[in-house]
């Protein structure tokens, strides 16, 4: 264990992705210098996770003044809660460079540039910082899916980029008046998070900024009615992109709410929690059931990850320890199994030259192993009992059964749309007969087979044993409800009852 | 109270770990040089075989303890706590337990070795076992967890199994849609299930949410709550265990292998909504209502199913409706508080459907895979031993006096008479008759007469004694599984009820000895009418019947897939394409789409302004500074 | 009195305004920027008196410095006006029209 | 007083060459009437104590530049149908003067404001060549090496534009 740690996992792949793209390499000493650094990058964030002590409160905070007249400091951290993306992140990327391997120089590059920023954005507990890493976050993915992606890439990746800048401009006003607020209230300038958590923000403003953070991160999310530019841009993006979007950015968002709305704007939080969890909820359905007309896989997938996406959003609107504690943990479990699926539709599709469901079929004849992979892969995404899909999914239910009986109910229905979608694209791509397109699919080779077999072992392990995992964000979760303020335990009662019959806790 | 002993975890471990070992066998084998059958054959029943001694150790075990302190349990290790959620990986065997426990590793042995012989020349052999070992796994995951949340696991892997073991011979849609109906329907019944452990739990989960902590704190509970809960849990069960209105997966889950059919879908995952209710009667006892409507969906269903298994024309369709009917009967039992009647008809009927699903599955294969009855006929003298088997189990599911079935289901019917459900008795009476009735009809056709498809008769043989044996054995307890229950008035002492009392809260209603004959009487006498009929009809060989009016209504089961397919699924699939075609780029997109059109309106107006003359650009600017001098000059003075 | 001197430099600045926006004449808008530029130099000197420090004075040679290379590019661009279009106008660059 | 009527003098001078310069049609006039308001200033610029500025106001503007436009109005040869056809002149003239009024009318009010002073002739070594030589090699050297690169660029520019062929007459 060494200081800066975090410093080196937010830096190294940035360093190294610039410094692939200003010299000529070519693209194999790209493909293996990317490999080498998100390998380096995952034995320090094993190394970081071991020595992670699940005290709930920030660790390995670095915290060194940058701009110290407005009191902006790199201001890092981690904690229960930011641990698991951040993991999520340095696990599944390496995969990546194993899977797909004649790709041009700009996109690992890329790759490796977006691995650090949002490692930054996850870590940085100062909201400049944040903000900063949050932009630089969506600038390798405008690149990558504007130069290498499909044939309707242009205004897809026009679509994402406007659309998700316009809502971190509303975040950066927001933050903005947050300082000045913090200014204004106790004389001093700071960004730092624990500063602003002191804020006592009332009034229309208050508000309004609180809109302007949750608008930024819904849309990255992205949570209904925000989701319009998912489709597409997950459809047209290189698989990797459309792989790190769903697996790891979209999870930033959530992280977003989490870490930057709930404690400061706490008594707005529980004004609108409820609103906000039926776009959660609403979102979840009707993505779910958009996604079951859909012909493309890839699209399908697009939907499904923005259907689990709302579930996962809902986990945090709920307001109780078990909600939010499975949000986090269906966090990480999506992000094994949605995320690794994208993976597949990225084999299926170079090996088929399709992404038309009906032009598939007979797979898990012709292929065994890459059936079974993507069946537990599936079988995680639905939330089967005994994958890593399940325990954050009925975490989920459960608080929100308590927080709203009609959202719990609805809630619910995530067990049966998306299976919905999943049996029937499974069994139209994988069982029946062999088509002209499937006839001759190669299964996995054995670099593939072992590049995926972590994450596979990982999604079963997840199922059957959370507890190790668990254990280490259930305290900072449990932080949220006793730290800040009593209010935010309390108020959702009251907001509550008036939508529905809630079960007090005896 | 609670003894831990460590081999309950390895009773489910074995068959789990038997399904990776061979799973991963039969991946790396099948495209390339196949392991022989015989390999898989009997690293397949090794779990089983395991798990049944185990079985019989735990039983050993229980029995040696005083009666109401009869628990083991074992919890392996912390699966998830947060805040007050608490669930250990954690097994429990009490009587009621141990009992299923006892018959699902026993007759999940047999059919494992059963299907040695049924599977022979698959290509999929090993898949196949993988499945079976698996679903045996998860059904003792069912069966032994200690918590709501553990048994759900089971509960869902048993119907992940299920669906697995439906589309087995995926290259055809229809078994295919057949399996995710399946799962489907499944889901639904899952959806009730996790809603109703929600609600338990924060009625009552914080002090602990196994089972024994449940039934602890059960008075805790609102009676609101409860009512709710009751029927949540209850949504599960008619998922799982085909009962109105979710049982349409059912009949058309024979789409997968015989021994499939046998194991899962007649013997043991089927009741295991059954058993959940017996689980939770602690919490049944105590709300009447929630009972009223489980007996009352349960005898329905029977009657329904009875119904239509009277028109079927597939041997599995008869045999699946049949136990959609007799699971009713279950449901009407533990509906009416009778749990351990309920159980112990879980417990009869596993053996002697059991035995006749193998035994109808021992005449498919003889015929080379012909499933429908009218195509058959005269089999009792190419398959005696089959013949035979099945007629043990026709008299045992008929429930003739003193087979299995007869006293299983008259223990039924009495309670619910004894406990003053006389409309459910009279229905349940009825449906006996017609069971009675369906159930000899598959007989005589199938198996008296003369030949139908002669062809198919000369090539029919009797199967080889790998799978007549396990028949034999089932036959023998179909035959005999009833007197272990053999109520007083046969002068029994009934065995089964009292070694499940600690398990379950029921309380025997007493009633005269005249409605107990009563009961027994109506029930047999409702078998012979039945029995006459059909053997009038059937008995000496009979053309294929062509249905008209109701018959005809009843042959196409009422039309409810045709109606679920019209008012759940196509509406569901219509809101669906509405929503990408319509709604998506019309509404939902619309906002975003108006901002880039008000950007593209508001560039075309302010290109009027982009006269190209530098002087006019000259003059916007100094006519914005001369407004800006203007403003400012109002706050200068 | 300063103020004399920083009123005649207002004239003059809007005068050469006045000369820039309403005129079409290349050569007469040219010389109304270097009157407003005049203009600015005449506060220049003007508050260098008044603080009686000559940095204003620097700042008026810049100025003209500034205005000299001004005047030699204008003239060119004129010249090379005059000999495509044959025209002193300055309607005749439209090219930003919208 | 004898300040105050040379004062006087070179503001109405240096105002009616300037109103000339905007009123006449032809450029060469207005050329002639700016060289009037130059000759004003430097007049302006020497009560105002600036002796260096009002030298170089004298040989830089007055001298140079305007030789070099009046040269250029020549060279160019202009004829009367060369010359845009301002109708409206006078009318935009009336409007522009109406729209840069209250521009005027802000700044005047800024003036206002400004505490008043003398600007009495001051000692000889105030705005002399040597004092602001100094002060323009000492604190202002970059500016005034960045001006004179600016100088050097201007140059190329203008040989590089102005000798262009032209490709259409």
């Amino acid at each position: 264990m060494f200081e800066h740690v975090l410093s080196v996992i937010i830096f190294l792949p940035i360093l190294a992705g610039l410094l692939l793209l200003a010299t000529p390499a070519s693209r194999t000493i790209a493909r293996f210098t990317g490999l080498a650094v998100s390998l380096a990058t995952l034995v320090v964030s094993l190394d970081l996770y071991m020595g992670f002590k699940a005290t709930g409160y920030l660790e390995f905070v670095e915290n060194i003044p940058w701009i110290e007249s407005l009191g902006i400091s790199y201001f890092l951290g981690v904690d229960g809660i930011s641990l698991f993306i951040l993991m999520a992140g340095s696990v599944l990327l390496p995969m990546v460079y194993f899977i797909f391997g004649t790709k041009e120089k700009g996109y690992y590059a890329n790759l490796l540039i977006v691995q650090g920023a949002m490692a930054g954005a996850v870590c940085a507990a100062d909201m400049i910082l944040f903000y900063i890493f949050w932009e630089v976050m969506l600038l390798p993915v405008f690149f990558m899916l504007g130069l290498y992606g499909g044939p309707k890439r242009l205004p897809a990746t026009l679509k994402i980029t406007l659309y998700t800048i316009a809502g971190s401009l509303l975040m950066l006003a927001a933050i903005v008046y947050l300082g000045v607020s913090y200014h204004a209230q106790f004389n001093e300038w700071s960004f730092a998070l624990d500063k602003m958590a002191q804020l006592n923000l009332t009034g229309r403003v208050a508000a309004i900024a609180f809109f302007g953070f949750m608008i930024a991160f819904a849309i990255k999310i992205p949570l209904f009615p925000f989701h319009t530019w998912l489709p597409d841009a997950y459809t047209e993006a290189p698989t990797a992109t459309t792989f790190v979007l769903s697996a790891v950015m979209a999870k930033i968002g959530v992280y977003g709410v989490i870490r930057f709305v709930v404690p400061v704007f706490d008594l707005e939080f529980a004004r609108f929690a409820v609103l906000l969890a039926y776009s959660g909820v609403i979102g979840m359905m009707y993505c779910g059931l958009a996604a079951i007309t859909q012909k493309d896989f890839k699209r399908m997938l697009a939907f499904s990850s923005a259907s689990h996406m709302g579930v996962i959003a809902l986990g945090v609107f709920c307001m109780n320890l078990q909600a939010l504690t499975g949000s986090i943990y269906q966090i990480v479990a999506h992000a094994t199994s949605t995320g690794v699926l994208f993976l597949f539709a990225g084999i299926l599709e170079e090996r088929t030259q399709t992404r038309t469901i009906e032009d598939l079929g007979g797979i898990a004849a012709k292929a065994p192993v890459f059936a079974l992979y993507f069946a537990i892969a599936m079988l995680a995404s639905v939330g089967l009992p005994g994958t890593s899909g399940f325990v954050g999914e009925f975490m989920i239910v459960l608080g929100a059964v308590k927080f709203n009986t009609v959202i719990g109910v609805l809630a619910g229905t995530t067990l049966i749309i998306g299976v919905c979608y999943m049996l029937w694209m499974f069994q139209r791509v994988f069982f029946e007969n062999a088509t002209a397109r499937s006839e001759n699919f190669k299964d996995l080779s054995l670099v593939e087979g072992l590049a995926f077999l972590p994450v596979i072992l990982l999604i079963i392990v997840m199922g059957i044993y959370p507890h190790p995992f668990l254990s280490k964000i259930t305290p900072s979760t449990a932080l949220q409800f006793t730290q800040p303020a009593a209010v935010v335990a309390q108020a959702p009662a009251s907001t509550a009852q008036n939508f529905g019959l809630t079960i007090e806790q005896k | 109270m609670e003894q831990s002993v460590n081999y309950l975890g390895l009773i489910p471990l074995f068959p789990l770990l038997g399904a990776v070992f061979i799973g991963l066998l039969h991946v790396f084998t099948c495209n390339r040089t196949k392991l022989p059958e015989k390999v898989y054959g009997i690293l397949a029943c090794v779990g089983p075989v395991l798990s049944f001694v185990l079985a019989l150790k735990v039983f050993v075990a229980l029995k040696g303890l005083p009666a109401a302190s009869r628990f083991l349990s074992h919890k392996a290790f912390t699966w998830f706590s947060v805040g007050d959620l608490h669930i250990d990986m954690g097994f429990l065997a009490d009587p009621l337990s141990c009992l299923m426990l006892l018959f699902v590793t026993f007759i999940g042995s047999l059919i494992h070795i059963y299907s040695i012989g049924y599977m022979g020349g698959d290509k999929n052999y090993g898949k196949f076992f993988a499945y079976m070992n698996l679903f045996l796994g998860s059904m003792l995951v069912l069966v032994l967890g200690d918590s709501p949340v553990v048994m759900f696991v089971g509960w869902e892997g048993v119907g992940l199994c299920s669906y697995l073991l439906i589309s087995f011979y995926s290259e055809d849609r229809s078994n295919v849609l057949a399996g995710n109906k399946a799962f489907i329907v499944n889901r639904i019944g899952d959806l009730g299930f996790v809603l109703g452990m929600s609600f338990l739990f924060w009625g009552i989960g914080a002090n602990g949410f196994d089972y024994l902590s449940l039934k602890a704190n059960v008075q805790h509970l609102e009676p609101a709550i409860a009512l709710t809960v009751c029927l949540l849990l209850f949504v599960g069960a008619t998922g799982k265990s085909a009962q109105i209105p979710l049982y349409v997966w059912l009949p058309d889950a024979m789409a997968g292998p015989t021994p499939v059919s046998a194991l899962i879908h007649a013997a043991t995952m089927v009741t295991a909504g059954v058993y959940m209710v017996a689980r939770f009667s602690f919490l049944y006892a105590g709300v009447e209502l929630a009972g009223n409507i489980i007996a009352w969906i349960g005898i329905l269903t029977a009657l329904l199913a009875a119904i239509f298994g009277m028109f079927q024309e597939d041997i599995k369709k008869v045999l699946a409706y049949s136990t959609v009917s007799q699971l009713g009967y279950m449901f009407a039992g533990v509906g009416v508080a009778a749990y351990s009647a309920g159980i112990f008809h879980v417990f009869t009927h596993a053996f002697f459907k059991a035995l006749l699903f193998l035994g109808a599955g021992s005449v498919i294969y003889a015929l080379h895979h012909e499933q429908n009855i009218w195509k058959m006929g005269g089999l009792k003298a190419k398959m005696p031993k089959t013949y035979l088997t099945m007629i043990i189990g026709a008299f045992a599911l008929a429930g003739c006096p003193p087979f299995s079935g007869f006293f299983s289901k008259d223990e039924i019917l009495y309670s619910a008479l004894a406990t003053g459900h006389f409309g459910i008795w009279a229905v349940g009476v009825l449906v006996a008759g017609m069971t009675a009735y369906y159930t000899f009809r598959m007989i005589f056709v199938v198996f008296h007469g003369e030949p139908r498809d002669r062809h198919a008769f000369e090539h029919a043989h009797e199967a080889p004694s790998v799978m007549t044996v396990p028949l034999i054995i089932l036959a023998v307890g179909a035959l005999f599984a009833g007197f272990l229950n053999l109520p007083a008035i046969f002068g029994g002492d009934q065995i089964v009820s009292h070694w499940l009392a600690p398990s379950l809260s029921e309380h025997h209603p007493h009633a005269s000895a005249f409605v107990e004959i009563l009961a027994i009487g109506a029930s047999v006498v409702a078998f012979a009418i039945g029995f006459k009929i059909a053997y009038t009809k059937f008995g000496q060989g009979a053309p294929e019947p062509s249905y008209k009016g109701f018959a005809d209504f009843a042959y196409h089961k009422f039309y409810v897939d045709e109606l679920y397919d019209a008012v759940i699924v196509q509406p569901y699939k219509a809101i669906g394409s509405s929503i990408w075609k319509v709604i998506e780029p019309n509404v939902t997109d619309a906002p975003v789409k108006g901002v880039s059109r008000l950007y593209m309106v508001l560039g075309a107006a302010f290109k009027v302004f982009q006269v190209g003359y530098v002087r006019v650009y000259a003059i916007y600017m100094v006519l914005g500074l001369s407004l800006m001098s203007l403003l400012l000059s109002q706050s200068l003075n | 009195m300063i103020h004399s001197y920083l009123y005649l430099s207002i004239i003059l600045f809007c005068l050469g305004i006045v000369g820039v926006i309403s005129r079409r004449n290349v050569f007469t808008v040219f010389m109304s920027i270097e009157l407003m530029l005049n203009a600015a130099n005449l506060a220049f000197v003007a508050f260098s008196r008044v603080h009686e420090s000559m940095d204003g004075h620097v700042l008026a040679m810049m100025v003209m410095a500034v205005a000299a290379a001004e005047a030699a590019l204008a003239l060119a661009v004129v010249i090379l006006l005059h000999k495509h279009k044959s025209k002193l106008d300055t309607n005749v660059f439209s090219l930003l029209k919208g | 007083m004898f300040a105050d009527g040379l004062f006087i003098g070179f503001a109405v001078l240096a105002v009616l060459g300037a109103v000339g310069l905007v009123l006449f049609r032809h450029p060469m006039n207005g050329a002639m009437s700016f060289v009037v308001t130059l000759i004003s200033l430097a007049g302006l610029y020497a009560l105002l104590s600036a002796k260096l500025i009002f030298a170089l106001q004298l040989i830089v503007y007055a001298g140079a530049i305007m030789s070099l436009i009046v040269f250029i109005i020549m060279f160019l040869n202009i004829q009367p149908s060369d010359l845009p056809q301002e109708e409206t002149k006078l009318l935009y003239i009336l409007g522009g003067s109406v729209v840069v009024f209250p521009i005027g009318l802000f700044l005047a009010k800024i003036v206002k404001s400004l505490p008043a002073h003398s600007t009495e002739i001051i000692g000889h070594n105030f705005g002399g060549v040597k004092e602001v030589g100094l002060l323009l090699f000492r604190d202002w050297l970059v500016p005034f090496e960045i001006v004179s690169i600016l100088l050097l660029v201007s140059l190329v520019g203008a040989v590089i534009l102005a000798g262009k062929r032209g490709t259409t007459k």
